[in-house]
């Protein structure tokens, strides 16, 4: 079971919502790459990417793609006025030096102290981990973006993952299918839901102890 | 290094300078800034059980990907090779030795080696076993670091946008990447342009990479990637 | 790092950020390319005890010297103080503590901070019982290395030609020489340029240092290095 | 007593005829400067500055000097065509990395192993090591210029340095006002005298046991 667009599209919104005026932010592939369809316009921000790229603009149109400007995803995106090229060493020292304000990703497993695997599954699949870890263990707040649960229907949040671990205790937020989780010192505390699921169903797909927020938001679809 | 004060040649000539068993270190980021006429000179070499050290392992059909995927590989240090899944089937089936290295230390590791710095201290993943149990390691004021050695290549192949006949390089956006990086830390390193300019027709403030760090140019027939990452 | 989109700035509004004790990292080689302006402000802000990190320590009515001769400096973490005289006089009389480095080691250190690494290791000086003697060290195949840890500071002061409202940064020939590299070490990085040009007026492939290093940008009065350093 | 102009010139000329086509080429301040001066025009080189300058090109007449082009002695220069500037760690990363086929320096002392002391005076002068070290371990050829004697008379080149050293073992060349002096694994040889000078004089202001070449060359003024 996929997501569907709008499921996509529902969590790279409220990813959006996280970014405020004058930020750095990175974004991984997949859902998070539709983030900026959904940054309101009097936001100003600065997307990085790990490939060189200070100041990523909206996609180009179909026809006027630079085989020459893509993103750490390999897709063709377009600099904003102000932007600029580096190589890959000085990204990179931007992402250590602690300059990135955010870096939203995709995860497989995520665990409540905020431990992250998302670079490899033994015997299966090692696509090898980039620049997960320097992204994860380096960004001032790190947002994941996933399934809540596998396509077995088990859980990707757990008290501990059984996956190697990409890099442990990054993780602040966790933004999924179902709701919007924040990694607190006391364990995860479950703030938001997404219509049309219920605290319970959120619950029952989360193989941990949840905490419940003293008043939960409501998304409605 | 080779130093002639014109490094223009062409594919042909440089082919013999493939061999197998060498260390060929490549520019690029999913594909993109591979230089894709080398990567065929390398094939026509016949050479083989080649040491590759590069960002990624490219696509099946680009960059570093078409070596790879001919079995001429025997080991790579790369960060991801998710793109290729030849690769990963390689590895699996105990065909090609993989070490994976965090991006951005790895970029590191080539420049290190580029310029003469025999490794880095790094506390990226020093908590991940698959990175960190085989590295050396260090204590600086309580803290234990991993050292990350540098790496060379006997070949480095990148590409630019432009060169002049001395070897000065210029790149276009973001196939820029690991390029200047990696034209530093060859042995022998050889540039494919898609253009040669005159002698000081570059501004030399804009200059990327100077042209002692390159021995041959060979101007490009043009690039074959795209963009299918996902 | 403090991030409006317009960093311009006046060279009165900033003197307040220079405070006592702080550690303050200057471009420039030979007092070339060391921001004369910003090198003012420091004087008229009144802070002293500083902890300066640079190349060399300039001329005495030229560079960072004029901080060093008014006795404002603590400590200094440098690669050569031939050409101004008074900074030898204050070590002999014990008024100022330098530690010497190797000036490739020294730009090397001042980029690691600045990407984040926190040491590299060397093989310069090894033998020179000045750099060597109270430096860790560690082996690597037999080979013993330096460990030379990174620099950062809590103000970078740089020199640049040409500079955007959001801070990207272009530099003018050999003035280039350390800036870029203390450009992306200081908690706080104040670039003093020749011109402040529009947004979108630099083009994106030679931008050397991207804005997100850079807090505030002043307007330049004009340079006052000369030769004389022979 | 310091060395006339005709001396340095005789020694910088010395000095230019080690240099081939298509060499790389870092000269120290001083003597070193005067190289270029005695460069055949049919020899190219790249004279290579540590401050980021890679193809210098011969001193600018008077009233054209530009402010922000200086070489690393800070003196005014002027860029060749195919030159390039970039910054610190990278001209350095030319040197550690055994690019640079020459590097021309001055000293204090050099002794029988090529053991080189150029930067300290204990007590009396402490200009710092500069780049001297990464030049002098780096380089493929070192040559040191300077007087045979000091301002006492006493010689330049001993069985050990009494000051300490910039880096040991590295010297190949010393080029003096008397004479061309080569270190080679067996200790220094002599291999060529200037006018008016004799192979005695040599021996006689050298402070360490001297090898005479079969022949001799013999500089006349």
């Amino acid at each position: 079971m996929g997501l569907g667009i709008d499921h996509r599209n529902k969590m790279a919104k409220r990813a959006a919502a996280e970014i405020t005026n004058g930020m750095i932010v990175n974004l991984g592939i997949g859902i998070p790459s539709l983030v900026p369809n959904h940054l309101p316009d009097e936001i100003q921000v600065i997307f990085h990417a790990e490939n060189g790229i200070t100041g990523i603009g909206p996609s180009p149109e179909i026809g006027t793609e630079d085989a020459n400007l893509c993103n750490a995803g390999g897709l063709p995106v377009t600099l904003k006025e102000g932007g600029s090229y580096c190589d890959s060493t000085i990204a990179f020292g931007m992402i250590r030096r602690g300059l990135l304000d955010m870096t939203i990703l995709g995860a497989l497993q995520v665990n409540e102290e905020g431990d992250l695997a998302n670079w490899i599954v033994p015997g299966k699949k090692v696509p090898g981990m980039g620049g997960a870890i320097e992204l994860a263990q380096k960004s001032k707040k790190v947002v994941v973006l996933m399934n809540h649960t596998d396509k077995n229907g088990k859980s990707k949040i757990a008290a501990k993952c059984s996956l190697p671990l990409t890099s442990p205790k990054c993780v602040n937020l966790i933004i999924t299918d179902l709701a919007v989780i924040e990694v607190t010192e006391q364990g995860l505390l479950l703030k938001e839901v997404f219509s049309p699921y219920s605290i319970e169903d959120v619950i029952h797909s989360t193989d941990c102890q949840l905490t419940i927020a003293e008043n939960v938001i409501w998304h409605e679809e | 290094m080779v130093k002639p004060f014109n490094k223009k040649t062409s594919f042909d000539k440089i082919k013999h300078l493939f061999t197998n068993e060498m260390t060929i270190m490549y520019g690029g980021f999913g594909g993109i800034g591979t230089p894709p006429g080398l990567i065929d000179v390398i094939l026509d070499s016949g050479a083989e059980n080649l040491h590759l050290i590069g960002n990624d392992t490219g696509f099946p059909d680009i960059g570093i990907g078409k070596i790879v995927c001919a079995g001429r590989a025997k080991s790579i240090i790369t960060s991801h090779i998710g793109s290729n899944p030849v690769a990963g089937q390689l590895m699996t089936e105990g065909k090609l030795d993989i070490e994976f290295s965090p991006q951005g230390i790895l970029a590191e590791r080539i420049r290190a080696g580029g310029v003469g710095i025999p490794a880095i201290l790094s506390d990226i993943g020093t908590e991940n076993s698959f990175i960190a149990n085989h590295k050396p390691k260090v204590k600086l004021e309580n803290t234990e670091y991993l050292i990350e050695t540098a790496l060379t290549a006997d070949i480095s192949i990148v590409y630019a946008k432009q060169a002049d006949p001395y070897g000065n390089l210029i790149y276009d956006k973001s196939a820029r990447n690991t390029n200047p990086l990696v034209a530093m830390a060859g042995e022998i390193t050889i540039a494919e342009v898609e253009e040669i300019v005159p002698v000081g027709k570059l501004h030399p403030d804009q200059i990327v990479t100077p042209g002692v760090f390159v021995d041959y140019i060979v101007v490009s027939e043009g690039v074959n990637w795209k963009w299918v990452w996902e």
